[in-house]
């Protein structure tokens, strides 16, 4: 099953943090990209819009980053999008009954986190592939979520939670602030701590994880956990920004997050990938979507442009890593 | 052994003859402007140490790699040889190091890849032929199976078996074997080498690459040893001693006796396996071992000693039984025996030891993290010095801790199986075929290791299909026959016959 | 020969998957407490019903079965139906239309082959963005408008009989038996298990693993375009979203089906019965009138416990 | 009595549909026949729509209520209904074909336009005017569309700076109104093609800063309250409670042979801060319009 021509491919897993290289050229893929919106149109490069590109990358990382996590296990959640509707409709509802935004942001992460243990637990303790396990928590979430929302919305949460999501602090939006510190714990997580390190090994071998002495289902359940969480906390923000909770509010989350992490570098073997990939990832999805509303692009086009995009960032990413070794 | 071999003089014209062939990877030569001639009906032994080239050497024979420069002659004329294709055609036929073969497949279907006999409608499979066929090729070398079985479900011998079969039904004029017996027991071993006697009689040249004195001395007409890429010399086995041998492959002088420092008394009880079942097939195991000690677990292949180790360590459930390791009861996952102080070092060390697209440095100190990071923060640097450390301690042939695991030799994958257990201050190591693929020199370096470290305190239990190696290096050992302990052999009664004796079945 | 003896009823024990049950299971209980449910006109539209996913699961299982995976098929089916709609509204002609849909699949199938295996994008990526762009290209070639008015000879497959057997049901039939037949018992279909269980094997051997996973993707896409001209014929329009999540329909279709996603290990009958198990699950639900929340949970809480039971059979 | 009456709506997900279903339940008791419901899992999906219909032919029920996904794509499966000789009665979205005992909806073009002009009168009939629009081809959406369209015409001070789709999604509008500002300085006035994306909009607004009239369709409770809080300038009803009772009790009448009006559209109200009262109470509680109501709210 060994494939060295494969491998000789792809450059040594380093020891130290993940290669600079990558994640450089990542980064010039984006600022490609916002070269050419800056010449196309105006107002891209005004400070306000790229903030609110920063802002609306957020949402995306936040549940993308708990999925970078899940991938690098060489596992998926298909069900990050359910999971933000699910949350943010009972967060929402807690805040609505007992007008406490604290005891609904407690919510929204305690569901979320929830739902993510009981992927894990499918994953490891009933050994369904995570694909398969998500897919179906996926529709059972689905249903749920109806069935508890009956077709009605919850709107109107009160101004300082609001703040959350769209409030500034000292010119910046706070999503922005929040990005930035889920991107540090993100990062020293996976590349500073023994946790990371076992995450990457299972992803890379699980079997021979395992015969290493790792507490492979543990770690899953961790991942899986962490994943969920942070489709609870993108609830959270979700709600705050949009001052509204409803039950299809998910269905469209879940591929762009799984692209940006792709697009960010992680394999979905397993074993390969940084979150900071994910960010990059993350952010080049939106500057598309932000370019063709600039431009005025008509909407029909959307699909079609972010596909060629995301082949032309992978493949520029490929080609470039390949003399790196 | 009976015909006498042709030399250079006596049949000016070669089968094949490589010359000059040079290939670098980056960062390693691998092959440095070797020159290597085949002949017709004989044996050709490739020696070297770990990481030397022979796999290499031999990929660039059979077309799956190209050389860098080098030229190729079959029978005097020069030829390319781009592509498997290209070998194929001249007909050079390889048994792998590593198995080529397809798990979902059946076993016809695998000799067969590629060269499917054609059913009536176009594209289909002659299915009936391609039994029949499959059946007869098997049979010829001894191994009696049925063609249709899944690959997937046999044992490491048997697919190795499989393996063999595919390179003889292509009928070739040129066979590579590259460390076939690695994973043979001695009588499917026995069957290999009488089959490469006819081989040899119909004038088939065979290339033999292995780490194992005995066969080279036993079945070689003649012997290249290569070292760090380069040919050191062409000689034949009549010519040489073992000692001179080695020397040649790895510059300096080895001791093959592996010196023990054997205890005056035992150490003090580490593990107790009393009255163990597993759901895996081995039943009512009763062994014990203690500080200082190396104990040895021999029997046949399928005898059930991979379970008994796996089943120690938590791999595989309990059914029945207890384990006691330094004073306390055991059970769980392989992460509590690690934690307690188990080591295993797995039979297979591609899919179970090593995670083959990290990094040396990242493998070495997977099983250490807890070990070396208390705190559970990671600090790279440190653990960069730790894998340096025993890269040079295990003198694993490496460009850098940075390079790809999957890229080394498989005798350097294998001492970074064993060196990994080390990083994390294992009490008792398991070895689990733990030379297999390994060069004679790194042979005993592995064996003062392990005598090192017993000498500390710790202790092993070694299963090894080299009778020879059991005798030399273990206090003592229990030999297993059908998933039980079918006795045990103290030191002064560790003979190859005595094991042999216990270890076949009733007759 | 006692090694035969170990080793085939493991082999076929292992051949039982989760969905089996779980599909004889659903039978009985529906036929049991749904009225209607085991008449004839009901299980036919059941095996109708199943005719298109069935057409996307079967090559689905191929794709999976060499490590790779196609997401752009249901989009794929969008445009190709489209594609059905458009040409033969504009030719008049039926055979005009399916010939379009079969070879923009087909084109799109091997556009994601050569993707994966030349530029070597891995698959869930390549085919994510090719899902985008024939989504797109959906959108623009109908500016988000159905497209109805085409010849009564399209739709006419789908309602028509043959033998008193729906011609879809025939061609769901046609369909298993030709993909029965490629991967069981010619070369190529061997070499599909050998691109995911050992493709350096297929090098060894001196085959090109590229053309070959070429040609599995474009047969992908080419199904895709035959599913597309039933679509339309069931729609009697093409509609720019009726295709979408297929792809996971059909994903989750194999996976019940006892396929495994690493090593090539496929089962092409576990594959149409998956799709059959979800399809018996949502029409049984339909006629014993539950709450569509509980529909939707219960196709999940099928794909686990199909997978479950696989789990527990493969572990014993 | 005791019929059972089988109603097809596009999604489990949109509070319209919602106040379809309530309504149609909320006839039916008072008419004392039994609903199902049919709610395709995927929202909006026409091969689930077209299945299920399938199946509830097999189930035969007494009569059915139909709102098709696609109103074109659905053609084939009416005429299924039909062959089967069941009696089906068309609401929210007219059917391209099929025979039907009556059709009752809201229009769409006059919602849009009633709407449009209400929010151009407030802007003085000029400004800065964006549109967000719906998911592009729905049929909704295009009559909103060119609705809003035409009411812009009538103003010609008033100047279109872009129309872009936020497919009734509230995130997506959020997001297009926050990218549309970046480009436009000045936007004076906001027209969603429904209330989710106008709420969205809002919200956009809000976090930038800036001020906008904003309008939405369809008169959700979400709507109602920002009217009341003054943040939504107006909404249009699209009255899906009254489509669901009206739409069951033609069927039933049907049923009956009594007489029934064969189209019922429902007159646009534009609901503002004025109007908003009678808009102002929860679903539950409010009452079907009886027989002789129907041919105030819109008989043809
Ligand atoms: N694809 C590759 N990329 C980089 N280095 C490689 C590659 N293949 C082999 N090497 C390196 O080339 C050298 C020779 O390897 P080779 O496999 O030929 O050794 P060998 O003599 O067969 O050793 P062993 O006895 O352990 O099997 C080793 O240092 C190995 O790490
Ligand atoms: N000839 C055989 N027939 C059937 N099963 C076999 C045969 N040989 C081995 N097996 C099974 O295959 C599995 C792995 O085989 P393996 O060759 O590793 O045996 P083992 O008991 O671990 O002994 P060893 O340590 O010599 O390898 C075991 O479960 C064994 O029972
Ligand atoms: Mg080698
Ligand atoms: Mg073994």
């Amino acid at each position: 099953m060994t494939d060295i021509t494969k491998e000789s491919v792809l450059p040594p897993r380093s020891l130290l943090s993940q290669s600079t290289a990558q994640v450089f050229y990542r980064l010039l893929a984006a600022l490609l990209i916002c070269a050419a919106l800056a010449v196309l149109s105006d107002s891209f490069l005004s400070l306000g819009n790229i903030l609110n590109v920063l802002r609306q990358a957020s949402l995306t990382f936040f549940i993308a980053s708990g999925l970078t996590l899940v991938v690098l296990t060489a596992g998926l959640d298909l069900s990050v999008g359910a999971n933000v509707a699910l949350s943010a409709c009972l967060a929402g509802t807690v805040i609505h009954q007992t007008g406490s935004p604290t005891l609904g942001i407690v919510t929204g992460l305690l569901a979320g986190g929830t739902v993510g243990f009981l992927n894990g637990f499918m994953v490891t303790a009933l050994r369904i592939p995570s694909f398969i396990a998500t897919y179906g928590m996926l529709w059972v979430l689905n249903g749920v979520t109806y069935w508890y929302m009956a077709g009605e919305t919850i709107h109107g949460f009160p101004a300082g939670f609001r703040q959350i999501g769209s409030g500034y602090f000292l010119g910046l939006p706070i999503p922005v602030y929040l990005l930035l510190v889920f991107l540090a714990i993100g990062t020293l997580f996976a590349q500073r701590t023994t946790w990371g390190q076992e995450i990457y090994a299972i992803g890379a071998n699980p079997v021979a994880a395992r015969l290493s002495g790792i507490p492979v289902a543990r770690r899953l359940l961790l991942v899986y956990t962490v994943s969920g969480t942070m489709a609870g906390l993108a609830s959270i923000i979700f709600l705050s920004r949009l001052n509204s909770a409803e039950a299809d509010i998910g269905e469209s989350l879940t591929l762009p997050a799984i692209a940006a992490v792709l697009i960010g570098g992680t394999s979905l073997f397993g074993g390969v990938g940084t979150v900071f990939g994910t960010f990059i990832g993350a952010l080049i999805l939106t500057l598309v979507l932000n370019g063709m509303n600039l431009l005025s692009i008509s909407a029909n086009w959307q699909p079609l442009v972010t596909g060629i995009i995301v082949i032309i960032a992978v493949w520029l990413d490929m080609k470039t890593r390949r003399p790196t070794q | 052994m009976s015909a006498a071999p042709p030399t250079a003089a006596s049949s000016p014209a070669p089968l094949l003859e490589l010359r000059g062939i040079s290939k670098t990877f980056p960062g390693v030569k691998a092959l440095d402007d070797v020159s290597f001639a085949i002949y017709p009906g004989e044996v050709h032994m490739l020696l070297g140490e770990n990481g030397a080239g022979k796999s290499s050497l031999m990929k660039i024979l059979c077309g799956a790699t190209s050389a860098d420069a080098g030229e190729f002659y079959f029978k005097g004329d020069k030829v390319a040889i781009a592509s498997t294709a290209d070998a194929q055609k001249l007909g050079i036929a390889v048994i792998f190091q590593e198995f080529s073969l397809v798990p979902f497949l059946d076993i016809a279907q695998n000799i067969y890849l590629g060269r499917e006999p054609k059913g009536s409608f176009p594209g289909t499979i002659d299915r009936r032929r391609i039994l029949a066929d499959a059946k007869r090729v098997l049979d010829s070398i001894g191994f009696d199976i049925d063609p249709s079985v899944i690959v997937d479900t046999l044992g490491v011998a048997q697919q190795q078996m499989v393996e063999i079969a595919k390179a003889i039904s292509q009928n070739a004029r040129i066979l590579v074997m590259d460390e076939p017996t690695a994973a043979l027991s001695d009588r499917e071993a026995e069957l290999l080498f009488a089959l490469i006697g006819r081989l040899k009689a119909d004038g088939v040249a065979i290339v033999y690459i292995s780490h194992r004195m005995a066969e080279v001395f036993a079945l070689g007409d003649r012997i290249t040893v290569l070292r760090d890429g380069r040919r050191i010399d062409d000689l034949r086995p009549a010519d040489v001693t073992p000692d001179q041998l080695v020397r040649m492959m790895v510059g300096r002088n080895i001791d093959m006796t592996y010196p023990r420092h054997f205890a005056e008394a035992p150490g003090e009880l580490l593990l107790q396996v009393k009255g163990l079942s597993s759901t895996t097939g081995i039943s009512d195991i009763n062994i014990e071992v203690r500080r200082g000690e190396i104990v040895g677990l021999c029997g046949l292949v399928g005898s059930g000693r991979t379970e008994v180790a796996r089943a120690i360590f938590g791999a595989d459930p309990v059914a029945e039984g207890e384990i006691v390791f330094d004073g306390r009861p055991i059970s769980g996952e392989p992460d509590i025996a690690a934690r307690r102080g188990i080591a295993l070092i797995p039979e297979s060390r591609k899919s179970e030891g090593l995670a083959l697209l990290r990094s040396v440095g990242d493998n070495l100190v997977v099983s250490a993290l807890k070990k070396l990071f208390p705190s559970g923060l990671y600090d790279p640097r440190g653990a960069q010095r730790t894998a340096d450390g025993l890269i040079r301690q295990l003198r694993i042939a490496t460009p850098t801790a940075r390079q790809t695991v999957g890229l080394l030799s498989g005798g350097n994958q294998q001492k970074v199986v064993i060196g990994k257990w080390l990083a994390a201050g294992a009490k008792l190591f398991i070895f689990d075929e733990p030379t297999r693929g390994i060069d004679v020199g790194a042979k005993s370096e592995i064996f003062a290791l392990i005598d090192r470290l017993v000498a500390e305190g710790a202790a092993a239990l070694m299963i090894s299909s080299e009778q020879i190696e059991i005798c030399h290096v273990c206090d003592r050992a229990y030999v297993m026959r059908d998933g039980r302990i079918a006795g045990h052999l103290s030191r002064s009664e560790l003979t190859e016959e005595n094991i042999v004796r216990l270890g076949m079945h009733d007759e | 020969m006692s090694d035969t003896a170990v080793v085939s009823p493991i082999r076929s024990l292992q051949r039982i998957p989760g969905v089996a049950i779980v599909l004889v299971l659903l039978i009985a209980l529906f036929g049991a407490v749904a009225p209607g449910f085991l008449s004839a006109a009901n299980l036919s539209n059941v095996l109708v019903q199943s005719t298109i996913l069935t057409m996307l699961a079967l090559p689905m299982t191929l794709i999976i079965m060499t490590e790779g995976l196609d997401l752009s098929m249901g989009a794929v089916l969008t445009l190709t139906s489209l594609c059905v709609a458009i040409v033969s509204l504009a030719t008049k002609s039926m055979l005009l239309g399916f010939g379009a849909a079969v070879l923009v699949g087909a084109a799109f199938g091997t556009v994601n082959g050569w993707l994966v295996a030349i530029v070597g994008i891995p698959p869930f990526v390549a085919t994510l963005a090719t899902l985008g762009m024939a989504q797109g290209l959906s959108l623009i070639v109908s500016d988000g408008q159905s497209v109805v008015g085409i010849p009564h000879s399209v739709r006419d497959i789908y309602s028509a009989n043959l033998l008193g057997i729906p011609v879809p049901v025939i061609m769901g039939l046609a369909t298993y038996g030709v993909f029965h037949g490629l991967l069981y018992h010619t070369r190529f279909g061997t070499y599909i298990f050998a691109l995911g269980g050992n493709r350096e094997a297929l090098r060894y051997a001196g085959l090109s693993p590229t053309r070959l996973l070429i040609a599995v993707y474009a047969i992908g896409g080419t199904m895709a375009g035959i599913a597309g001209l039933l679509m339309t014929a069931r729609m009697n329009s093409g509609h720019p979203t009726a295709g979408l999540g297929l792809e996971f329909d059909a994903i989750a279709a194999v996976a019940v089906g006892g396929t495994s996603f690493e090593r090539g290990n496929g089962w092409l009958l576990g594959t149409v019965l998956g799709v059959i198990a979800v399809g018996v699950l949502r029409n049984g639900l339909n006629l014993v009138s539950l709450p569509s929340s509980v529909q939707v949970a219960s196709v999940g809480a099928l794909v686990i416990v199909a997978m479950f039971l696989d789990g527990l059979r493969s572990r014993s | 009595d005791g019929e059972t009456i089988a109603v097809f709506t596009k999604n489990q997900t949109n509070p319209f549909f919602q106040t379809v279903r309530v309504g149609a339940d909320n006839m039916a008791k008072v008419l004392n026949a039994k609903v199902l419901h049919y709610i395709p899992t995927k929202p909006d999906s026409i091969p689930e729509q077209l299945s299920q219909i399938e199946d509830v032919v097999v189930k035969k029920p007494s009569a059915i209520v139909f709102t098709p996904v696609d109103y074109k794509a659905m053609v084939p499966g009416v005429e299924k209904i039909n062959d089967a000789k069941i009696p089906v009665v068309n609401i929210t979205d007219r059917s391209a074909g099929g025979k039907f005992v009556s059709f009752v909806g809201a229009d769409d073009y006059s919602l849009g336009l009633e709407t449009g002009r209400f929010l151009l009168k407030t802007l003085g009939g000029k400004g800065n005017v964006v549109i967000i629009e719906g998911v592009k081809g729905s049929l909704t959406n295009v009559d909103r569309v060119r609705g809003f369209n035409d009411a812009l015409k009538e103003n010609p001070g008033a100047k279109l700076l872009a129309s872009q789709p936020g497919n009734y999604q509230r995130l997506q509008a959020l997001q297009v109104m926050e990218n549309l500002m970046q480009s436009n300085a000045q936007i004076d006035g906001v027209l969603a093609a429904n209330d989710a994306m106008a709420v969205g909009a809002i919200e956009a607004l809000d976090g930038a800063n800036r001020k906008a009239q904003v309008i939405g369709i369809n008169g959700t409770k979400e709507a109602i309250d920002a009217i009341k809080s003054g943040k939504l300038l107006a909404s249009g009803d699209y009255n899906g409670f009254a489509q669901g009772c009206l739409g069951t009790m033609m069927v039933v009448r049907s049923l009956r042979g009594q007489p029934v009006i064969s189209e019922i559209v429902l007159k646009p109200t534009v609901i503002t801060k004025e109007n908003y009262q009678p808009f102002d109470i929860p679903l539950e509680q409010r009452t079907c319009p009886t027989f002789e109501d129907a041919s105030k709210l819109g008989a043809k």
